[in-house]
C-alpha cells in the first residue's frame, strides 16, 4: 500500500490527523487506526527532518496514537490497569475536542476565503480629492520639522526587534525519532533482548521516552527487531534480530525511501 | 431627480479615500443619522434598480462607492498593480482564530493551531489585518491580538458583528462520528479481532 | 438602465486614480472611440439631467468623475471636519523614506516597509509632497518619486542637501540592540520578498 500523503504541507499535527482520519472515511468507509498510525509516523518523519519545534507536538500525539492503536489490537482481557485505562479515554477525548475545534477554525477560514473572494470583485473608489480642495485640506506637514522626519526615516528603517518565541505549546527537548534510531541501532544488537524499561531507564524527559518508543516501532516496521508485549500495558521485550552485521540508518534508508 | 441631500452625499463620497462614517456624513450634511442612513440606503438601492456600474456599501464601519462586482473583468485590467496578494490557508486559518477569539495572544493561537505562529501574526500584523489591541494582565504580559477596519474591508463587512456565527462551522455529527471512530481505543465491533492474541503491533501495515 | 458599455465605463471611471484617456477606453471596451465618446457624452448628459451631485467630464486629455461644482460648500465642509490634521506615522515614514532615498520606486518603499504603500504614496503625491521624477531604467520601468518644492517650502528647508544628513544619526545603543536582534530573525514564510535590493538598510550612512 501507498504512504503517500496527497497534501504536500500540513499546518500542523491536528491538520494531519484530520487529513488522515477524514480521508480513511471518505476512501474506505472503514477506519483503519493502523493507517491513520502509519500515515501519521510517515509525516512525522518528513517533518523531523524539517524542524524539531514543530516535530515534538507531532510526537506528543504520535503517542496517543500509537496507544490507542496498541488498545485497539489488543483483545479486551479486563485486567487492564484502571489508571493507564483512564489516562487513555483522557489524552483520547483531549485530542479528539482539538480536532474539533481545529475543524472548526479551518471551516470558518473557508469562509473567510469565500468573502475575501467576493469582496475582491469589486474595487473601491480611491481617487480623493480634486485639486481645488487641497488649498482647503489642513497641511499634513503641520507641526512636522525635520526632527520629526529624521525620527521616521530610523524607524522605519529599523528591522523589527525579534518577536519573543513562544514555545508554551512545544516541549524544547531536541530528541527525533532518527537520532533515537541511531542509537538504537547501536544498543540493541550488543543486548539481545531487553525490556523497554530498562531501554528507556536513563531517560529523564517523557518525550525522550515517547520517541525511543516511536524509533523501535519504526524499527520493527523495518523487520530488524521484534516486539512481544506479554500483557496489555504491561512491559515490552525488545528482540534484536537485525543480524551481526553493525547497521545504520543509512541501511534502512536503502529499504524504505528513509532519509532521515 | 436626487434630493439635495442625495447629491450632496454623493458629492462627498466621490471624494473620499476611505469609507465614511455615518455620523461624519450627519455631521456635515446636518442631518438626523438615522435619517441619512435611510436615504444611503435608498441612494445604493436606486444604483442597483438603475443597473449602474458601480455600487454604494457600507463597509468597515463606512460608506464608499465600489465597481460592481460583475463588472470585475474590466475593472482588473486597471488595476493590476497593488492588487491585493491571496491570503494562504495557515494566514486565513490565523484569522479565522483572531476574528473569532479576539482578544488573544500568541500562545493562545498557536495552542489552537498545534504549531508556532510567530511568523504569521507578524505577517498579519504587517498587513495591518491584525493588530495588538492589549496586553494578557496574566504573567508574561502577553500582546493580545484583534482584528482591524482593514480585515474588515478585506472581508467586505461593515463591522465584525456580521462574520458568520462561529456555530455555523461546528462540525456536524458525521465528522464527529468519524473522527471519534477514527479515535476509537476498543475495537469495532463488526471489526475482526486481532487474530493472533498478544499480537505485537502491526505496523508494517494493511 | 444602463447598457452594458455604460456599466462597464462606470465601473472602470469609478475606481481609476487618474483621468482615462477615451483611446485606453475603447481598447479596454473593445468599441470604436468615435461611438465610446458618443456614449461618454451621454452618460455624463444623463447625469446632469438626474440631478447627480457627481459628475462626469474630460480633463487633463482624460475623463474622469468629480464631485458637482454646485456641491462644493458640502466637499469642503466635510475636507475641512473630516480629514484628519496630521499625517498617519505611516506615511510620515513613507515619506521620510522618499526624502532620503530618493528617487525610489513604490515597490522599494514598499519593501522597506514590509507593507503595500499605494494608499499612502498616492495621499503623499495627491498632497503634492512627492512627484514623479523619472522611470526606473530596470525591467518594469517603474515609477520613481522624489519630493518636491512644497514639501521643502512646508519644512522650511532652502534645499533638499538641508536635510539632516544620515551619517549625523550614530544610532543608539537601543537601536543598535534592536538592529542585531532583527538580524537574528529569519523572515516570516510569507512575508512579500523584499523586490529591490537597493532598499537594504544602511543605517551607517553613505
Amino acid at each position: 500500500m501507498s504512504y503517500a500523503v496527497q497534501t504536500p504541507v500540513f499546518e500542523g499535527p491536528f491538520d494531519l490527523l484530520l487529513h488522515l482520519i477524514l480521508r480513511e472515511q471518505v476512501d474506505i468507509y472503514e477506519v483503519s487506526i493502523t493507517t491513520i498510525v502509519d500515515g501519521y509516523l510517515r509525516e512525522l518523519e518528513r517533518m523531523d527532518e524539517l524542524d524539531l519545534e514543530v516535530a515534538t507536538e507531532f510526537l506528543l500525539i504520535a503517542a496517543t496514537l500509537v496507544e490507542l492503536k496498541a488498545r485497539r489490537l489488543l483483545p479486551d482481557e479486563g485486567d487492564l490497569d484502571l489508571d493507564e485505562e483512564l489516562a487513555l479515554w483522557e489524552a483520547r477525548d483531549l485530542l479528539l475536542a482539538r480536532l474539533l475545534e481545529c475543524k472548526t477554525f479551518k471551516d470558518a477560514a473557508a469562509s473567510f476565503r469565500r468573502l475575501s473572494d467576493a469582496a475582491g470583485r469589486s474595487f473601491p473608489r480611491v481617487a480623493g480629492l480634486e485639486e481645488q480642495f487641497l488649498d482647503v485640506a489642513p497641511d499634513l506637514l503641520d507641526g512636522i520639522d525635520t526632527d520629526d522626519l529624521r525620527a521616521a526615516f530610523l524607524r522605519a528603517m529599523t528591522p523589527k526587534p525579534k518577536l519573543a518565541v513562544t514555545l508554551d505549546h512545544v516541549t524544547d527537548v531536541r530528541v527525533s525519532v532518527s537520532d533515537a534510531m541511531e542509537e538504537l541501532l547501536d544498543e540493541l544488537p550488543r543486548a539481545g533482548r531487553i525490556s523497554f524499561r530498562e531501554l528507556t531507564s536513563s531517560l529523564v524527559e517523557r518525550i525522550e521516552v515517547v520517541v525511543r518508543f516511536l524509533a523501535i516501532l519504526e524499527l520493527f516496521k523495518q523487520g530488524v527487531v521484534d516486539i512481544d508485549q506479554p500483557s496489555a500495558f504491561g512491559d515490552i521485550t525488545v528482540l534484536w534480530c537485525g543480524g551481526t552485521e553493525r547497521l545504520h540508518l543509512d541501511d534502512l534508508a536503502a529499504v524504505d525511501a528513509y532519509d532521515g | 431627480m436626487a434630493t439635495e441631500l442625495q447629491r450632496a452625499l454623493e458629492a462627498i463620497l466621490m471624494v473620499a479615500e476611505h469609507p465614511i462614517d455615518a455620523n461624519l456624513l450627519a455631521q456635515v450634511t446636518e442631518t438626523p443619522v438615522d435619517q441619512l442612513r435611510e436615504v444611503l440606503a435608498e441612494l445604493a438601492a436606486s444604483y442597483e434598480v438603475d443597473g449602474r456600474g458601480f455600487i454604494l456599501v457600507e463597509v468597515a464601519g463606512g460608506w464608499r462607492y465600489q465597481s460592481h462586482p460583475e463588472q470585475a473583468p474590466y475593472v482588473e485590467r486597471f488595476v493590476l498593480e497593488g492588487q491585493t496578494a491571496r491570503l494562504s490557508s495557515a494566514a486565513l486559518e490565523t484569522l479565522a482564530i483572531v476574528a473569532y477569539k479576539q482578544p488573544i495572544s500568541r500562545a493562545q493561537i498557536a495552542a489552537i493551531r498545534g504549531v508556532n505562529v510567530d511568523g504569521v501574526v507578524r505577517t498579519l500584523e504587517q498587513r495591518g489585518y491584525i493588530t495588538d489591541v492589549g496586553t494578557d494582565p496574566g504573567p508574561g504580559n502577553a500582546a493580545l491580538f484583534g482584528t482591524t477596519d482593514l480585515f474588515l474591508e478585506r472581508l467586505g463587512l461593515r463591522t465584525i458583528e456580521d462574520l458568520p456565527p462561529i456555530a455555523e462551522f461546528v462540525p456536524g455529527p458525521d465528522i464527529v462520528e468519524a473522527l471519534e471512530a477514527g479515535l476509537r481505543a476498543e475495537p469495532a465491533a463488526d471489526e475482526p479481532v486481532a487474530e493472533a492474541p498478544a499480537a505485537a503491533p502491526d505496523l508494517d501495515g494493511d
